[in-house]
Order: structure tokens, then C-alpha cells, then sequence
């Protein structure tokens, strides 16, 4: 009776498995990428770690240094977010379902936020090195297209959700079209968006890092800075206090988040 | 405008001056957080340290470039399929990263759960995990290139460290959301631990682990990319690396962008597809 | 007795090529209170939509007010649509924003975009809207949350954000669907009284024929998208319920011989 | 791409790992000549390892996880003093053919147009950079920041307003300089100079036969003037014909081919050193390059590598 | 006859100070149908608990089968287990696996931790799950995903996972409370067969009164944690019931008087 149902079943399961584990072979042969090497990096790793990566009490003369682009950094996060977060709005309300103006506006506003979302944000980096060279407005415009793209995408879908009913309401009151979104588009998602700017901030926060390693600002730099100079007191430093600002933004983010309820 | 209000049963008098706002402690929170971003932006942009950088023409030669990049693509450096190898490399560190972050973030994620452990333990996991999801994947890639080689291995234990962190929160939350029902009733027929997991948690929590999986693959190919670019991993991320900040060949870089694009666009729409298909 | 609200030959055909109107025609006069009854599908939304025109009908005129408002757009379509109330089955209030905000938000159409924008609002309307809100048993919940109220208080706001138009019509969307019977009953009360005490004409869609049958002045029978049935409730036969519902009537465990008028609360 | 068994593989292929200079795609033909030396005299396969960063070259040689590398002379004593294993195998000579003149040269530039200013006396001096965008290599290379920034320091810290400059000024903008910028390269650091990004540059002379030729003076000496060739690659393809003026000159020791010693069995350490220092390798024109032609090193008279000692690199420890 | 249950002293003292068991003795025979009732909060899910140790009783011995398991952990907990069916009022299926996945689970007890977690089971074991969806009436709904079953479907499901599970007692907490009558009924009478036909014994906790009434051997009285009634169902009285529930008991529309026995259904 019932063999074949199993059988099918555990056929499919072998079948996704074995594709997994020749995905897995497939992708270590293209990469080099050796399994016992790498399980064999983790202690090397740690002994490594514990041997040479920690801060010294010299690393510490550092410590306003690697503050004051911290501080930078988070500079560059926040505003980047919340810029993006005001062009994100925007296009949003362009694109989404429920406030569209017109079709082809609401379609190239969503291309345009694909775009900008799909493009990793390193490379947008390297693009703008080039014209903004070593500076923080390099690493802010980088993270604000990214930023971008993925608010664009998440304010969309958070208006899409405040659903259609306050907005017919609302015309059919005889509301214009701007009155509407500020009476009842941004009241009913006015803490999500939010909730996604807090999130914005964090993401950028760590991309940050890697943007300032390839563009040369922000706490990135001064990583890579110590790194390449093989200070790596000084380097295990940076990331001490990248950790603890992460870890405090993502408390206070969260905080935040509960209490917008 | 109009006359007064037409309707005027017998009414008690109503305040002379009614506020229609309250303050409510989450539009006060909402406002507080509100100004305060909008000051730090301010802020931030009198204190960036932009070097006497000439804004607009700075701003207008990026647009320049921007089109150079999307409208004139070439190739020199490489070719068509090289960039094609270089990009199946990075996929190939995004599936591996992935795959290798699931497996490991799974069993991770047991411990997590606070209704399959204890809290105490759970706790603990969940404190280390933020912690090295504090650490940008950036730096865990570069601590590992000097500790424990060069290349892929670097890369893809670097790169898993990140995703094992991110995926082993996403799967104890999907594991805490199981109704407690459907653990109680395994453990009164007598199944144990592992059977629990696999006979109840696991089918329970199917579609989500899927579902964050494919997302952090998405999100792996981005790193993937960024790694080649930042920490010399290679793969496509590499090639635009030394195609925009060693040769500074732009026109270079917009075709490795559409590379790029084509493959995030291509893993965009599986995704959705695969998460749409789960959800049944 | 006035007509105010006429329609001719309207026909609506969806985008998709569904019929949900065809050549309907009928008039209401002021004051009247006249429930739209009809099986799901029948067009009753449609019908009551295309009078403010949040549907734009395909063919036909509507006349409201002794105006031909079938062309109207932009300013003059937000200014008759002022005239007009509405109230849905969903309340579609904003929830996160407190009972009064979302009341004056039926002041939206008579202010200039920005003060509309930044919800600035006259002392005058906020009494009006307090006034309403106390006429409506709302008093106490004036600044609390729409999300934190029941069912028939959220309706009883949507009521008040119509009436706060100073509307000559109220159109009502099946306004008493998602609630139990007693709140039911309190908002049908609630339109009957406004209806009778302040002369607004009431066009309601309603689902359950006998609560259609106590409170309406006039039936309108719609079915697949035609008006099959447009008289006094004690004109219903069965027999124009089965034309209406089709025949499976009997499911509907409709029992039109054995209803009392319900008295109206007076307030 | 190799695949499983860690262990055994690892002995049968010997990696060289290589510094982002070295790492251009134009010198891929360079360093596979140089593989094939090695190759050839231990018969094992030899793998490359480009790198886009000088101290993962280094804590790969110090780590074992490469068995060769060619290294700066900076890089060299730091991968040394940490790994006493890591040792120098060989170094390339002058044009004498001897260790004596195993030398380059670091410069500090200007673009030509803006070198009257930075002239006293009608001689050129590093006075005036002094807020000024600068650019070095990397915070890891010899000669494009250890030897310009102890030059310059020895330079300002005869004045009492900088007696007290530390390396560290030198690294980050709003100290001494305006802005720091690190071109990750030697060709980087130039370009960063001839696209107006910087307005001083630290790289090495060596760039010159390949990217660069004389317009006015003699080369490695002060004052000189040099310009991009026409025939220039990346990144100085759009750079063409840009001139340049050095206004200091430093001798750097060359950097060696350094091994690691623990990873290399004796037997081919041996065979190595003696494959690189033989006649035939001096006369390989792919691995010394003749004029005109593009190589990691260019012939010039009588160049070949030599043997090299860990002593003779005393000279850099003595820098700080 | 045998007494398979006996519960001495025993008391549960909730982490947070919450007493919910305070000195329970009884004893249930093989075979019987005994019922619990009480009102909400008595301590009934508690009690229930407490017998299968999915919560350790704070005092007091638990006799299983004439042996002593308030001891008991680990591998001969999960042992007993298996002797002890479960059934819950939400189901407690695993809704994404298929109806005979989910009765095989009540297996596991019986399976090597590899075996079980793999889902490997014998051709017996399916054969019996088979068997017993049969007998409950689920054969065409053998490979549907649980997540399409009706509720009372699924209750049945929850049956067969206990009853595959070859156990001496059934433990039933309020396992129609989620149900609407008719499927309440089915349910309880599958209860009342197995019973009766496979000589397992129920005890069921259960919240109306008048069901309990009809379908127990025996009934027992919960009431702030003790037992306040144990007794044949004809013994209930009135004072009883207000023993039990309190003061309140008019508000159960409780009609003791009038009850009568239904006829279970012998499948
Ligand atoms: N936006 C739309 N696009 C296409 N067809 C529609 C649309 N809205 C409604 N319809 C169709 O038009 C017909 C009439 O719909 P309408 O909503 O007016 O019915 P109704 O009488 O209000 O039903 P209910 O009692 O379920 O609310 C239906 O067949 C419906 O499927
Ligand atoms: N895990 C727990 N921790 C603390 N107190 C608990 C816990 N579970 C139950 N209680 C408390 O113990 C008492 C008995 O609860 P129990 O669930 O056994 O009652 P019940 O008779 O099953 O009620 P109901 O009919 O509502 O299911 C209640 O006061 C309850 O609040
Ligand atoms: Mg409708
Ligand atoms: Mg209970």
C-alpha cells in the first residue's frame, strides 16, 4: 500500500541531498577551496588570534584615533540612511500598489530601486573612488544608493501591507492626493518605516566597514590602516569597538523598535 | 467654508480648545528618534571630512562616470569567459559559504532555541552568535587570510562565520515560534531529542529555514563579490577590484557590473520563486 | 419630495471583461434610506461605488443634486465627493491614529493641501468632530488609539468621519458585516437616526435581507449586475428573493413572513 | 583546481606568493618564467598567489601557508622577526652582477607643472609638503612608505616646530599632511599623483622602464623629470605623456625571493637558490627583461640574482 | 479487577509559587473511562501531566502498572511513555508531514534515536497505521498533508498516533474543546470504542459537564487543586457541581437532570 508514497519521498530527499553535497564538491573544486584546510584554519585561526590579535595596553594610545572614525562612521551610516530613507519615500509612494500615480512611474521607480539594490555596494564604491577619491562622501554616497534600493524596496512593501482601506477612505472623503499620504499612508507605516530606517543603520554600520576598507574613510580605513602596518593590537582594537558599537546600536534599535509599537 | 455643524442634538459643551494630537509614548518615541536622526545627519555632514573636495563638479563627474560604466562596458583585461569563470567563482563562494553556514547554523541553532534547550544555554549561544555577527564579515575574511592562509579558505571560513552567526538567529527564532504543542506531543509517545527534532521541529520549521536560507545566499553572493574586492578572494569581485582601483578602467567595471547585476538579478527572482512555491 | 440622487443607464465592465453593471436605473430622493440587497457578486459595491465615482462607470449618468456628475474630475470630483459619505465594511480607519484624527480626516476635502497635509485642523471642526463623537457614545474614547477599539466603536467613528462632511449622501458598504449582532444593531440604529433626525439621504449595502427589510424606507434588489427587484420592503415577496438570491434562497434561512419593525433608537 | 587530500598535495606544489606590484596582469608572463625555474629544478608544480595587500603576502611566508615569495626589504625583516624561519634565498643584483649595487631607489615626486614650487634655491626640497595630499604604497612597503616617511622625518624634525613627528602622522591626513591617500601599488601611487588625486607621491624608480621614460636629468637623481611612455598599461593608459619631477631620492636594498625555510625541504631550497643564480636564469630575458621589454626585473648589464644572508638587510633594521 | 493508576500525594508546585496540585489521591482501574472535570485553572492539564511526567510532580508517588515512576528519566521515562497515550485539544500534528507520517510518530518511543530520526519505519508499523486509520474512518485522507484536515480529522489523527502506540492508558486533555458538536461527538465516541473494544483506559479531561456525564465510567471533581468529587456520574449532584465550579455554576447551563446516556457508536 503505502511503499511507494514513502519511497517517493525518500527518493526526493536523497535527490535534494545528493544535489546539495555535489553542489557543495562542484563549488570547492571551482574555488579551490579545501574542506580539511579549511576545518584545519579554525584552530590555526584561534591560536593566531589569541597569540597576536588582541589589544595591548599600548594599542590603547590609539583608542581616539579609532574613535574618532568610529564616530565618523556612524556619522556616514545614519546619514546615509536617513537621506536614502527621504528619496526612498519618495519613490515608494511612486511605486507602490496602492499609491501609484501612474503605471510607467510606478515600474521605472521599482527598476530604478533594483538597480541600485542589486549592485553590491562595493561596487559602487570602486565607481566613486574614482570621482570623490579617499573621502567620507564616498563611503556616505555608497551606502546611501545601497541603502537606496533596499529602503525603496522595504517602504514598498510596508505601504503595499498598511493596506488599501484608510487610503479609499480618504478619497472618497474628497481627499487630495498629498493629503492622503501624510494623513493616512505615513500614519500607517510610519513605525515600520522606521523600524527600517533603525535596521539601515546597522547594516550600514557593517558595510561601512568594508566600504571604508576599499575607499579609504571611516573606521574601515584605520582598520586597514593597522592590518597592513601588522599592528594587530591596534587592529584587534578597531574591531573591539566595532563590535561594542554594533552591539549598543542593535540594543538601542530594538529598544526603540518595542516602544514605536 | 461651511456653515456650522447641522447636527445639534442635545450636546453637553465641549472643551473650548481640543488638541487632536496625544502624545502618546510611541509617537513621543517616534519623534524623539525622528529628530535625533535628523540632527545627527546634519551634524554629520558639517563634520565629514571631504578634503576641499569640489561637491558639484565631484558629483557631476560621478554621474559621468555612472554612465560611462552602464552605457560604454568593454572588455580588456579579461575576457567574456573569464569574467563568466570569475563569476561562477563567487557563486561558487556564495553556495559554499551558504551551505556551510546552514549545516553548521542548524545545529547551532538547537542550542539557541529556547524551547529545545535551556535558557541558560540558549542564552549563551545567542550571546556569542551576536557577537560575531558584530564582527563585519570583512574582517573575519581578513583576520583569516593572515591566520590561516590565502584564498578561498580564508574566504569561505571568513564569509561562514558571518552566515553561520546570521542563520543560527533566524533559525532558533523560526524554532521558537513552533507551537510547544507539537514538541509536547512527540515527548509523551516517548520519541527523544533527535527524533523530536527531526520528526516535529524540523517539518515544522521547513519553509522558513528555506526561506532564510535562499535569502542569506542572496545576500552571500553580494559578500562574495565584496570579498574579492576587499580581501583579495577572488572571483569577479577581485577582477572589479583591479579593474576599477588598479587600472582604473571604468568602462571595464560597468561590465562586470552587468555581470553582477545579471547574476543578483537571476538569484532575486529564484528566490522569490522558490519561496513562493514553499509557502504552499 | 426631491430627487437627489439618479442614475441612468449606468454600466460598468471591468478591466477583465466582468460585467458588473448593466443599464442600471434608479433614483433616490432626499431623505430616503434605501438598502441595496443582492448575493455576493451582484454588483453592489460597484453600484455604490460608481455614484462617488471611486469607480468610474463605463456608460450611463449619474445625477446628483440635480447636476450631471458623470464627467467630473480633479477639484470638482474631490468637491462632490464632500457631499458624499462613505462607510465600510472595514471602518478603513488610519488605526495607528487617535478616534478624532481620524474624524476630522473627513475635513480633508475641504482644505488646501497643506494644511491638509499637516493635519491642521480649525478649532470649529475639532468641536464639530467632538460633538459628533459624543453624539455617537464616543466621548470617552475621543484620544484613545483606533486600534485598541472594538468592532461597532470603529464603525461608529467611520460614521462620524462621514458625517463631519456635512454629507447629503451617505453610501454604507455592508457597514454592519463584520460585527456581532448587538454592535450590529447599534450602528444600523445609529444610520436610521441620522437618517430620520438630520434628512441624509442613506443608500446601504446590506447582506442579511431581514435587518434590509426592518430599518430601509426602500429595497433595491440587485442581481448580476441588473436591478431586478426596486420597491417597499413589505412589496418582497419570496418570490423576488429567489429572482434576487437565485435558488438556493432557502440556504439563506431568510424568514420574511415573521419580522418586527425594530423600534429606532431615539438617542 | 587540485582537490581533496590536504597533506601530500601540500608537499608536491610550492607556492610563491607575491606582492600587489608584482601581482599586475601585465607581469603575468614574468612571474611564470620564474615559476618555471622553480619548476624545473624541483620538479614540482609551483602555484601563484597574487595579492592585493603586502601583509597577507608577508604572514603568508611567515605562516608557511607559502613556501616562497619575492618580498620588499621591509617586508622581509618584518616577515623575519617574526618567523626567524623565514629567511632570504636570493636577491637581484645591480648591473655589476654583485650584492654591492643591489639597490632601487625610492622617490618623492611632484607633477612636473607644479614643481617650481616646491624648488629653493633652484633645487628641489621636500620642504613644502607639509599639508599637502600625499600619497604613499602601502603602510607596508619599503620603498613607498618606511623609506620616504623616514626620510621625511629625518628631513623635519631638525626644525623644533616637528621635533617630535612619528610615523603615525604620516599615516593618516590632518596631521602633517592634508590627506593620505595609499595606492596599494607602486603604479597606484604614481597615478595617484598624475591624476591630480595627490600632490606628492611616494613609488619606486622601478616603474620607469616599464610605464616611465627620462624627459630632463639623469635618472635617480634629484630634479629629474620623467614622463609616462605612450606604450604605458593600466593604470596608466589614459595618463600618457603626463610628466613628473623627483624631488628626493633614497637607495632602498632590493627585496629578496625569502622562503620559508620549515616548509621547504633542504634538498630543494638547494635546488632553487641554485636554479635562480645560475647563468641561464641571468640570461632568461622573460625573467630579466632587456630594455624595451616588460619584466618584473630588467636587465641592466650584468644583473642575475645572488645569494643573499639575513645580515645583509641590517641596513633597513637600522632605519628604525 | 486491576488498578493500573495510582496517584499518592501528589502535589505540583509551579516555579512561580502557583500551587497547582495540592495532595491528589486516586486510583483508576484497567479499563475504565474516568473523566476530570473542574473549572478553569483547577489543575487538570496539571494533573494529566503529571501521570506521563511531562511535568514532575513536586510530591506525592505516581503507581503505573504497579510500578513506582516518580522516579523514573531519561530511557525508561521515554520507555513508560510509549505505554501512555496522549491526545490534546489543539491536535498537536506536525501540519507540513502527511496524516500517516503523523501517526507514525507514536512509534518513536519504540525506535533507535537513528531509525526515528530518519523516519525509517517498518513495513508492520505501517501496516498497523494503516489499520487504524481505517478503523477511524481517515483511509482516503492516508497521504494528505494534516494542514487540509478538518479539525475533527485531525483529532483523529491525534487518536491513532496515541493508539499506535499500543498504550495501557489514554490521557485526553479536553480533546473536543476545539470542536464543533457533531465532530465533538464522533470523537468522543471513538473514545468511548477504544475503550470499551481495545480495553484501554481513558482519563479525560473534559469542561462540559453534561458530555462527561454521559460518556464516563467515573468522574473526578477538580477544584484549586484538589479533589473535590470521585465518584460514579449518577452520584453528581447538583451541590457537587457547585462544589466544583463554585458559585457560578448556574452560569455553565449545566442541565444535570436531563441528560441522557448516548448510545456509542460501535464503529
Ligand atoms: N476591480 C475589479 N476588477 C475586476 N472585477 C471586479 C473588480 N471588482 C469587482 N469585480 C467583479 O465585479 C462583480 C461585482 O462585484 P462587486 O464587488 O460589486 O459585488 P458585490 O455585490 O459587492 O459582492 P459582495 O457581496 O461579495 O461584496 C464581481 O463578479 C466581481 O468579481
Ligand atoms: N507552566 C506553568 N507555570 C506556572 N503556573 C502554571 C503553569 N501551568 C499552569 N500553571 C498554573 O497552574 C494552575 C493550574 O493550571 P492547569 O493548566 O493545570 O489548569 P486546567 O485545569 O487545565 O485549566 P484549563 O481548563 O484552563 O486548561 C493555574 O493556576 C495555572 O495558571
Ligand atoms: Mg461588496
Ligand atoms: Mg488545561
Amino acid at each position: 500500500m503505502s511503499q511507494t508514497y514513502f519511497l517517493t519521498k525518500r527518493l526526493r530527499s536523497l535527490v535534494v541531498l545528493g544535489v546539495i553535497v555535489l553542489v557543495c564538491f562542484g563549488s570547492s573544486v571551482l574555488t579551490q577551496f579545501n574542506l580539511s584546510q579549511g576545518i584545519a584554519a579554525i584552530p590555526k585561526a584561534i591560536v593566531w588570534g589569541f597569540s597576536n590579535f588582541y589589544p595591548t595596553a599600548d594599542s590603547l594610545a590609539y583608542l581616539s584615533d579609532i574613535w574618532a572614525k568610529m564616530q565618523e562612521t556612524l556619522l556616514v551610516s545614519i546619514a546615509a540612511a536617513v537621506v536614502a530613507a527621504i528619496f526612498a519615500f519618495i519613490f515608494a509612494i511612486l511605486g507602490s500598489r496602492i499609491t501609484k500615480v501612474s503605471n510607467f512611474l510606478a515600474v521605472l521607480s521599482r527598476a530604478f530601486a533594483n538597480l541600485s539594490r542589486n549592485i553590491d555596494v562595493s561596487v559602487w564604491s570602486i565607481v566613486l573612488l574614482l570621482t570623490f577619491g579617499q573621502t567620507s562622501l564616498t563611503g556616505f554616497f555608497a551606502l546611501f544608493i545601497a541603502s537606496f534600493g533596499f529602503l525603496t524596496r522595504a517602504f514598498m512593501e510596508t505601504i503595499d501591507e498598511s493596506g488599501t482601506d484608510p487610503v479609499e477612505a480618504l478619497k472618497s472623503a474628497g481627499a487630495g492626493y498629498v493629503p492622503t499620504i501624510f494623513q493616512a499612508v505615513v500614519p500607517s507605516s510610519i513605525s515600520q518605516i522606521m523600524s527600517w530606517i533603525l535596521f539601515m543603520i546597522e547594516t550600514n554600520i557593517r558595510a561601512a566597514t568594508l566600504v571604508g576598507i576599499l575607499t579609504g574613510s571611516g573606521i574601515g580605513y584605520i582598520f586597514d590602516l593597522y592590518y597592513k602596518r601588522m599592528d594587530y593590537h591596534a587592529a584587534s582594537l578597531v574591531v573591539v569597538v566595532i563590535v561594542i558599537s554594533i552591539l549598543l546600536i542593535e540594543q538601542l534599535s530594538n529598544y526603540v523598535r518595542r516602544a514605536m509599537l | 467654508m461651511k456653515e456650522p455643524p447641522r447636527i445639534s442634538p442635545a450636546m453637553t459643551s465641549a472643551p473650548a480648545m481640543i488638541k487632536t494630537k496625544k502624545l502618546t509614548k510611541s509617537n513621543i518615541v517616534i519623534r524623539t528618534t525622528m529628530t535625533v536622526l535628523a540632527l545627527l545627519t546634519i551634524y554629520g555632514f558639517f563634520t565629514f571630512n571631504n578634503q576641499n573636495l569640489k561637491f558639484w563638479p565631484s558629483l557631476m563627474a560621478t554621474f559621468a562616470n555612472f554612465k560611462t560604466v552602464f552605457i560604454q562596458p568593454h572588455f580588456n583585461h579579461f575576457t567574456f569567459s573569464q569574467a563568466v569563470e570569475g563569476v561562477t567563482v563567487t557563486l561558487a563562494l556564495g553556495l559554499l559559504t551558504t551551505i556551510v553556514g546552514a549545516v553548521v547554523a542548524f545545529f547551532l541553532s538547537l542550542l539557541a532555541a529556547e524551547n529545545l534547550t535551556n535558557k541558560t544555554t540558549s542564552n549563551i549561544v545567542k550571546t556569542i552568535v551576536a557577537i560575531i555577527r558584530a564582527v563585519p564579515t570583512v574582517l573575519w575574511v581578513l583576520i583569516f587570510a593572515i591566520a590561516a592562509g590565502l584564498g578561498s579558505v580564508a574566504a569561505v571560513i571568513g564569509m561562514s562565520f558571518h552566515s553561520i552567526s546570521y542563520l543560527t538567529k533566524a533559525y532558533s527564532e523560526s524554532f521558537e515560534e513552533i507551537d510547544e504543542g507539537a514538541i509536547e506531543a512527540l515527548k509523551a509517545t516517548g520519541a527523544g531529542w533527535w527524533q523530536i527534532v527531526f520528526q516535529s521541529i524540523v517539518p515544522n520549521a521547513l519553509t522558513s529555514l528555506i526561506s532564510w536560507t535562499f535569502m542569506r545566499f542572496e545576500v552571500n553572493f553580494g559578500v562574495a563579490v565584496a570579498m574579492g574586492a576587499a580581501a583579495g578572494a577572488g572571483g569577479i569581485g577581485y577582477e572589479m577590484f583591479m579593474a576599477g582601483a588598479f587600472y582604473f578602467d571604468i568602462r571595464e567595471m560597468g561590465t562586470i557590473t552587468y555581470f553582477i547585476l545579471a547574476i543578483a538579478i537571476v538569484l532575486e527572482i529564484l528566490s522569490t520563486q522558490i519561496k513562493a512555491r514553499i509557502r504552499i | 419630495m426631491t430627487t437627489l440622487l439618479e442614475m441612468k443607464h449606468v454600466s460598468k465592465k471591468y478591466g477583465n471583461g466582468t460585467v458588473a453593471l448593466s443599464d442600471v436605473n434608479f433614483s433616490v430622493n432626499e431623505g430616503e434610506f434605501v438598502s441595496v440587497i443582492g448575493p455576493s457578486g451582484a454588483g453592489k459595491s460597484t453600484l455604490l461605488r460608481c455614484i462617488n465615482k471611486m469607480i468610474q462607470a463605463t456608460d450611463g449618468e449619474v445625477i446628483f443634486d440635480s447636476v450631471n456628475i458623470s464627467g467630473f474630475k480633479g477639484r470638482s470630483l474631490r468637491k462632490l465627493r464632500t457631499k458624499i459619505g462613505m462607510i465600510f465594511q472595514n471602518y478603513n480607519l488610519v488605526e495607528r491614529l487617535s478616534v478624532i484624527e481620524n474624524v476630522l480626516h473627513g475635513r480633508l476635502g475641504y482644505k488646501s493641501m497643506l494644511s491638509g497635509s499637516l493635519g491642521l485642523f480649525t478649532n470649529d471642526e475639532k468641536q464639530q468632530a467632538y460633538h459628533l463623537l459624543e453624539m455617537l457614545g464616543l466621548k470617552e474614547q475621543i484620544y484613545q488609539r483606533c486600534d485598541q477599539l472594538s468592532g461597532g466603536q470603529k464603525q461608529r467613528v467611520g460614521i462620524a468621519r462621514a458625517l463631519i462632511q456635512n454629507p447629503k449622501l451617505m453610501l454604507c458598504d455592508e457597514p454592519i458585516a463584520s460585527l456581532d449582532p448587538s454592535s450590529a444593531k447599534t450602528i444600523m440604529d445609529h444610520l436610521k437616526n441620522i437618517s430620520d433626525s438630520l434628512k441624509i439621504t442613506v443608500l446601504i449595502n446590506l447582506h442579511q435581507v431581514d435587518i434590509a427589510m426592518n430599518y430601509a424606507d426602500r429595497i433595491i434588489g440587485v442581481s448580476k449586475g441588473q436591478i431586478v427587484f426596486n420597491g417597499a420592503p413589505s412589496q418582497l415577496t419570496s418570490g423576488d428573493i429567489k429572482t434576487i438570491y437565485g435558488s438556493d434562497a432557502s440556504n439563506l434561512m431568510i424568514n420574511i413572513e415573521n419580522h418586527d419593525r425594530v423600534k429606532v433608537a431615539e438617542k | 583546481g587540485d582537490g581533496k587530500s590536504g597533506g601530500d598535495k601540500k608537499k608536491e606544489t610550492i607556492t610563491v606568493v607575491w606582492y600587489p606590484n608584482e601581482s599586475a596582469d601585465d607581469l603575468k608572463d614574468s612571474r611564470a618564467a620564474i615559476d618555471d625555474v622553480i619548476a624545473k629544478a624541483t620538479g614540482k608544480k609551483v602555484v601563484d598567489k597574487l595579492t592585493t595587500d603586502y601583509n597577507i603576502a608577508i604572514e603568508a611566508l611567515v605562516s608557511g601557508n607559502a613556501q616562497l615569495g619575492l618580498m620588499g626589504g621591509e617586508g622581509y625583516t618584518e616577515a623575519h622577526t617574526k618567523n626567524a624561519d623565514v629567511v632570504p634565498l636570493v636577491v637581484n643584483s645591480g648591473a655589476s652582477g654583485t650584492l654591492k649595487d643591489a639597490l632601487y631607489h625610492s622617490w618623492i615626486s611632484v607633477r612636473k607643472a607644479d614643481a617650481s614650487k616646491y624648488m629653493k634655491d633652484g633645487k628641489p626640497t621636500i620642504d613644502n609638503i607639509v599639508g599637502k595630499k600625499m600619497s604613499f604604497v602601502s603602510p607596508s612597503s619599503t620603498s613607498g612608505f618606511a623609506i620616504p616617511t623616514s626620510r621625511i622625518i629625518a628631513h623635519f624634525s631638525e626644525q623644533d616646530k616637528y621635533k617630535d613627528l612619528k610615523v603615525e602622522d604620516m599615516q593618516q591626513g590632518g596631521k602633517f599632511f592634508s590627506q593620505v591617500l595609499f595606492g596599494q601599488s607602486h603604479q597606484g601611487s604614481a597615478a595617484n599623483l598624475l591624476m591630480g588625486k595627490a600632490d606628492v607621491a611616494a613609488f619606486m624608480d622601478l616603474l620607469t622602464p616599464n610605464y616611465f621614460e627620462l624627459v630632463s636629468g639623469k635618472l635617480n637623481e634629484e630634479a629629474s623629470v620623467l614622463k609616462v611612455r605612450n606604450d604605458a598599461g593600466d593604470p596608466f593608459t589614459s595618463l600618457k605623456g603626463k610628466e613628473f619631477t623627483v624631488l628626493s631620492v633614497t637607495p632602498v636594498l632590493n627585496g629578496p625571493i625569502a622562503m620559508n625555510s620549515k616548509s621547504l625541504s633542504k634538498e630543494d631550497q638547494k635546488k632553487i637558490q641554485d636554479a635562480l643564480t645560475s647563468d641561464e636564469t641571468a640570461n632568461n630575458s622573460k625573467v630579466f627583461a632587456p630594455e624595451g621589454s616588460k619584466g618584473i626585473f630588467s636587465k641592466d648589464g650584468k644583473s642575475r640574482f645572488v645569494k643573499v644572508e639575513d645580515s645583509w638587510y641590517d641596513a633597513i633594521r637600522d632605519l628604525h
